[in-house]
């Protein structure tokens, strides 16, 4: 009753919230506070009871309405879900703090922007805990529209141009989304994740191709390589909170949507050939993402740009759960990544969004110094910069360290090369834009004339920062308690009737 | 041929003159009717395969279009109101996918 | 006679679908676009969806139609060359989307073949029919065994809204009253007519969505069509800060609707779920305002509408 | 077939005359005040013939007096956008008429 | 008499059809508009013929929706035609200009 309860209350306090929000208007600056507070902060608490029940037992199920799939729509909670929430909560209400400062809901902007934020919260959780095919797909809506309204927050041309493109974008992948639902409930006439796969192993070509279609769909929302367009301008020209919670949370549920459908769904029917192609992907995202950060000359498109290039690790997993052994580690590793990525990412835009709003540009050459001015901010890039790179002792080398495990056990030596280059390339745009905040002024660095000007910064809003950036590298150290989640929630060899993993070999 | 084979041929159509229309239109409003089309031939895929059967319609496809047409209408409008901010502000109403990241 | 008449509207709205994506006037891609709607819906007839031609009239005809020439309409205010539609020309869009369409073709006729049965979700709820507080099944879905959806659905609209606000900036877009319209003598007489009925009509499906096709979403369209002819006719014009009536109105679908399946949580029944057909009929009350009020303010591009001048 | 189906049939074919006449009308005549004229004039009658064949062949009071009350809300709405259309035409066209035959 | 209903609204429908050309040439949008206006009694008409040929009364409905919408949508399209010459919207508008009560 409490675990319900309190799933329940994950997707409803923040949609109450928005809705008084938008209620009160302009009316009662404090309790305006107040809501936003609570709706920030209570997820952390609200989650200790489903944490709890999952130690007793591997899937918390909530009907809802009382009637169950596939009449009516169930709710799912098992731990990658839970630490998916766990994400949320923490990078929400970091980035929440910080933005609470920024944009105070007392203020007038304020109820113009904490609507949309709350309800994208709102989308988040429910994304995260639907087992049902349509029901994701009315999240993913909510989700997309907030965050398109946020990226435009600033109201400035480039940052309406990336919104625009980023909801064209977008509409057109919940569009085949939807298109390869139908065609999935045509042939077996359910929308659940977990009856659906059932019927996948026996389906017809059809659903295969709906599943691709439905992959690639997801793969545009997470803009994994080549489908990553719009992600860069869309996140670079977002308010900082947004931009973190974007790059933290927003694309990582189109790979956990990915994730459920290749591991749950297709549990024991996925192609060999496909997974490489989408580690192929991925390696590409490493690459590229990686090269184009070091080409930036500005701090938000490379922190961007890194957003690309740390997606593309997600997609490795694929081809290395070929084997038992390799596929333990790699998911273990990947989900790492997705948390460690996740707070990593979410400090170094709001450190980065600090030093654009402290200094008054974030292009590299005007930060020289910044590390004296700032040097909360470029701590917090510092520490964020570690997990990215995938030193020890943080979360990002615990993840990559696992999939370069991985990808030795199976021994593939690409994706090893891959893992090593782009921790490598990743060293060498994380300190050069280091250097940058670290140079001493010269007489060529140019005053900022185009960017607004520098405003103060709370101390808080770097706090924020600093707590994110010190819990991705903290997550380094313990691990024990997620890796035991991990464990039970591990998609393979969870069906007894699947193929064993390791039948299945690499072409 | 049947009913359900005629309006899953339309609808295949209608979904390929949306794409067409999102690939060609310069201007923004002329991809968010696209964007419509392409919705709505989806949504009539959904329905039309789904009464294969010519017997009772399944009620429950035809609940997620009423879902799926409310979710298209809020779309258009708020992209329709992104579109007079981006028109306000950039003396710009077109867009190509090929614009600069800047 | 009847595959003739299906194939006939298979094949309008395949013209009319090529007629809004090509052409030189973006107007007339707007017209064509309202058309395909109108065809759309004799096609729901045709499949046996009256809920859906209901809605698409409402909704995809109507309510689309008319943002899409408010918002034409809005940048032509500028001038010419801002609808001047500037086709691009891709030696890849016609391949591709022929092959798109030739892909969907394809694995819809496949779907086609497959065995001919109800889905498990239909079946499903064939068979709990009979034990519902309503008789129609769409009714049914939307609210009781579905009812989350259709309460992100809802969510989803509430987005809409706000997200137009925040994107809008700090005041809404300039004037949108049409003040040489309220001189007409004819649009009093329209008004006086259109509005009371469509409250009546918008209250008549709200009413038959239990047992008949309608419901919230085609009651709520209707009273936002009359509450654009008061925008329109200048009754109701545009203000920058929204009154009592705007705010809590948009989300009071969700309110009620969220109250009442956290009290039914409480009581141990399940959340959303509904305990009886006055639920039913509450919710839907509510949503109605709350569809009817937002598409009203999205329509008028407006934060707030005031009481305008009477002519 | 029965009395009132013959007398059903007999307003259909009416109202389809009517109908088509609305559209010749459309197609045919010179101006865009014309159009308007033949197009309402014919299209009214043609929609009452249709709502009297369709209420005969309902047989129920309560079908009839929706059948009517759609008729007389077309009877207004098509006057009042009649008149309202032709007024917008009076005026300078709001965008640039595209050449007759223009794809 | 079924088939003969089936037969009228395909007569129907291709006479809106045939009245999809004047969209289509247009000149002018009133012209455009006014074909629009045939489509939306057209198809209420094919809308009443059907809801009797399929034994759906609820297309009735659907009809009666149509016929109200035209009215709207045709305001609509006025007030498009109207705004020629209107001053390009201010990027500042002055809040509050309008006095009233609350709505």
């Amino acid at each position: 009753m409490t675990t319900e309860a309190s799933l329940v209350g994950l997707v409803f306090l923040p949609l109450l919230a928005a809705c008084l929000l938008w209620a009160v208007g302009q009316r009662a600056p404090w309790l305006r506070q107040g809501l936003v507070w609570l709706s920030l902060l209570a997820p952390l608490a609200l989650l200790l009871a489903p944490t709890l029940a999952l130690t007793t037992q591997p899937v918390v199920e909530v009907v809802l309405a009382g009637h169950a799939p596939p009449l009516g729509i169930g709710l799912r909670l098992d731990a990658l879900s839970l630490l998916m929430l766990w994400l949320v909560a923490v990078v929400g209400a970091g980035a929440g703090a910080y933005a609470s400062f920024v944009e105070p809901p007392g203020s007038d902007a304020g109820t113009r922007f904490w609507p949309p934020w709350l309800l994208l919260m709102t989308g988040l959780n429910a994304l995260f805990l639907s087992a049902d095919l349509f029901n994701l797909y009315v999240a993913i809506e909510l989700v997309t529209l907030a965050a398109v309204a946020l990226v435009a927050w600033s109201g400035k041309g480039a940052a309406l141009r990336a919104a625009m493109r980023y909801l064209l974008l977008a509409m057109l992948a919940s569009l085949a989304y939807l298109l390869a639902v139908a065609l999935l409930y045509a042939e077996h006439g359910t929308l659940d994740l977990y009856l659906l796969a059932r019927g996948v192993a026996a389906g017809s070509d059809t659903t295969r191709i709906a599943l691709a279609l439905l992959i690639v769909s997801l793969l545009l929302k997470a803009a994994i390589f080549p489908l990553h367009i719009w992600l860069p301008p869309a996140h670079a020209r977002a308010p900082g909170a947004v931009s973190a919670v974007l790059s933290a949370l927003v694309v990582k549920g189109g790979v956990y949507l990915v994730y459920r459908i290749w591991f749950w769904t297709l549990d024991g029917a996925q192609p060999a050939l496909v997974a490489n192609l989408l580690g192929a992907l991925g390696a590409c995202a490493i690459v590229y993402g990686s090269i184009a950060a070091l080409l930036q000359s500005r701090l938000k498109p490379l922190v961007a740009y890194s957003t690309v290039a740390q997606l593309g690790y997600l997609m490795l997993v694929f081809p290395m759960t070929a084997t038992v052994a390799s596929g333990a580690l790699a998911w273990k590793g990947v989900i790492y990544q997705l948390l460690s990525h996740g707070l990593a990412k979410a400090a170094l835009f709001l450190a980065a969004a600090s030093l654009l709003r402290g200094v008054g540009s974030d292009r590299l050459v005007d930060l020289a110094g910044a590390s004296r001015r700032f040097p909360l901010s470029v701590f917090a890039v510092g520490l964020s910069g570690i997990s990215l790179m995938g030193l020890p002792p943080s979360g990002g080398f615990l993840a990559k360290w696992l999939l370069l495990e991985a990808a030795w056990i199976q021994r593939g030596w690409v994706w090893m090369a891959v893992l090593l280059l782009g921790s490598l390339l990743a060293s060498v745009y994380v300190f050069r834009a280091l250097s940058a905040m670290m140079a001493t002024p010269g007489d060529d660095a140019k005053a900022p004339v185009d960017a607004a000007l520098p405003r103060p910064v709370p101390w808080q809003m770097d706090v924020a920062a600093v707590t994110l950036a010190l819990l991705a590298v903290i997550a380094g150290f313990a691990s024990a308690p997620i890796f035991e989640l991990l464990n039970a929630a591990a998609p393979f060899p969870r069906v007894e009737s699947a193929t064993p993993i390791s039948e299945r070999a690499l072409p | 041929m049947s009913q359900a084979a005629i309006y899953v041929m339309a609808a295949a159509a209608v979904i390929g003159a949306g794409v067409y229309g999102l690939l060609v239109a310069g201007h923004l409003l002329r991809k968010l009717l696209a964007i419509n089309l392409l919705g709505s031939g989806v949504f009539l895929l959904l329905v039309a395969l789904a009464g294969r059967s010519g017997g009772a319609p399944d009620p429950v496809p035809q609940a997620l279009v009423i879902t799926g047409i409310v979710v298209a209408v809020s779309m258009t409008a708020f992209a329709l109101a992104l579109l007079d901010r981006l028109f306000r502000e950039t003396g710009q109403a077109r867009m190509d996918v090929a614009d600069d990241d800047d | 006679m009847s595959l003739a008449l299906d194939g006939l509207l298979a094949i309008s709205l395949v013209v009319l679908a090529l007629q809004v994506v090509t052409g030189a006037s973006l107007f007339r891609s707007i017209v064509m676009f309202v058309v395909f709607g109108l065809v759309m819906a004799l096609v729901w007839a045709r499949l046996r969806a009256p809920n859906l031609a209901l809605a698409e009239a409402a909704i995809g005809a109507g309510v689309s139609g008319a943002l899409l020439m408010l918002g034409y309409r809005r940048l032509r205010a500028a001038g010419p060359e801002a609808t001047r539609p500037g086709p691009r020309s891709s030696r890849l869009a016609a391949p591709l989307s022929l092959l798109v369409a030739g892909l969907v073709a394809s694995l819809g006729w496949t779907a086609l073949g497959l065995p001919e049965a109800l889905g498990a979700a239909g079946a499903a709820v064939v068979a709990a029919m009979p034990s519902q507080a309503v008789a129609n099944p769409v009714t049914a879905v939307l609210l009781v065994f579905r009812g989350y959806d259709t309460l992100l659905e809802l969510a989803v609209l509430l987005v809409a809204l706000a997200g137009a606000r925040a994107v809008e900036g700090p005041a809404g877009p300039a004037d949108l009253a049409i003040p040489t319209m309220t001189g007409l003598p004819i649009v009093g007489a329209l008004l006086a007519a259109l509005v009371p009925l469509s409250v009546l009509v918008a209250g008549y499906l709200l009413h038959a969505g239990g047992n008949a096709p309608g419901g919230a979403f085609q009651g709520g369209a209707v009273l936002a069509a009359a509450g654009v002819l008061l925008v329109l006719t200048g009754r109701l014009v545009p203000h920058p800060v929204p009154g009592p009536v705007e705010r809590w109105g948009a989300v009071l679908g969700l309110l009620v609707f969220s109250a009442l399946g956290l009290v039914m949580l409480a009581r141990g029944q399940g959340m959303l779920s509904m305990p009886g057909a006055w639920s039913i009929y509450l919710v839907e009350s509510a949503m109605l305002v709350s569809i009817a009020t937002t598409l009203v303010l999205l329509l008028g591009a407006a934060p707030g509408l005031r009481r305008g001048p009477l002519p | 077939m029965n009395f009132i189906q013959v007398a059903a049939t007999i307003l259909l074919v009416l109202g389809g005359f009517f109908y088509f006449a609305g559209t010749v009308g459309l197609l045919r005549f010179p101006d865009v005040h014309s159009r308007l004229h033949a197009l309402t004039k014919a299209d009214n009658l043609g929609l009452g013939l249709v709502c009297l064949a369709m209420a005969l062949l309902g047989g129920s009071w309560r079908g009839a007096a929706m059948l009517l009350v759609i008729w007389l809300l077309g009877l207004l709405a098509a006057s009042v956008s009649c008149h309202l259309v032709a007024q917008a035409a009076l005026e300078p066209a709001a965008e640039p008429p595209t050449p007759r035959g223009d794809p | 008499m079924n088939l003969l209903l089936e037969g009228f609204a395909l007569f129907l429908l291709l006479n809106l059809g045939a009245g999809m050309i004047r969209v289509w040439r247009g000149p002018s949008p009133a012209d455009r508009m006014s074909a629009a206006l045939l489509f939306g009694s057209t198809t209420v008409a094919m809308l009443l013929v059907l809801a009797e040929a399929t034994g759906q009364p609820a297309l009735a409905d659907v009809a009666l929706l149509f016929v109200m919408l035209a009215a709207i949508l045709s305001v609509a399209f006025v007030g498009l035609a109207r705004t020629r010459g209107a001053p390009p919207p201010t990027p500042t508008p002055t809040p509050g200009k309008s006095s009233g009560k609350p709505g």
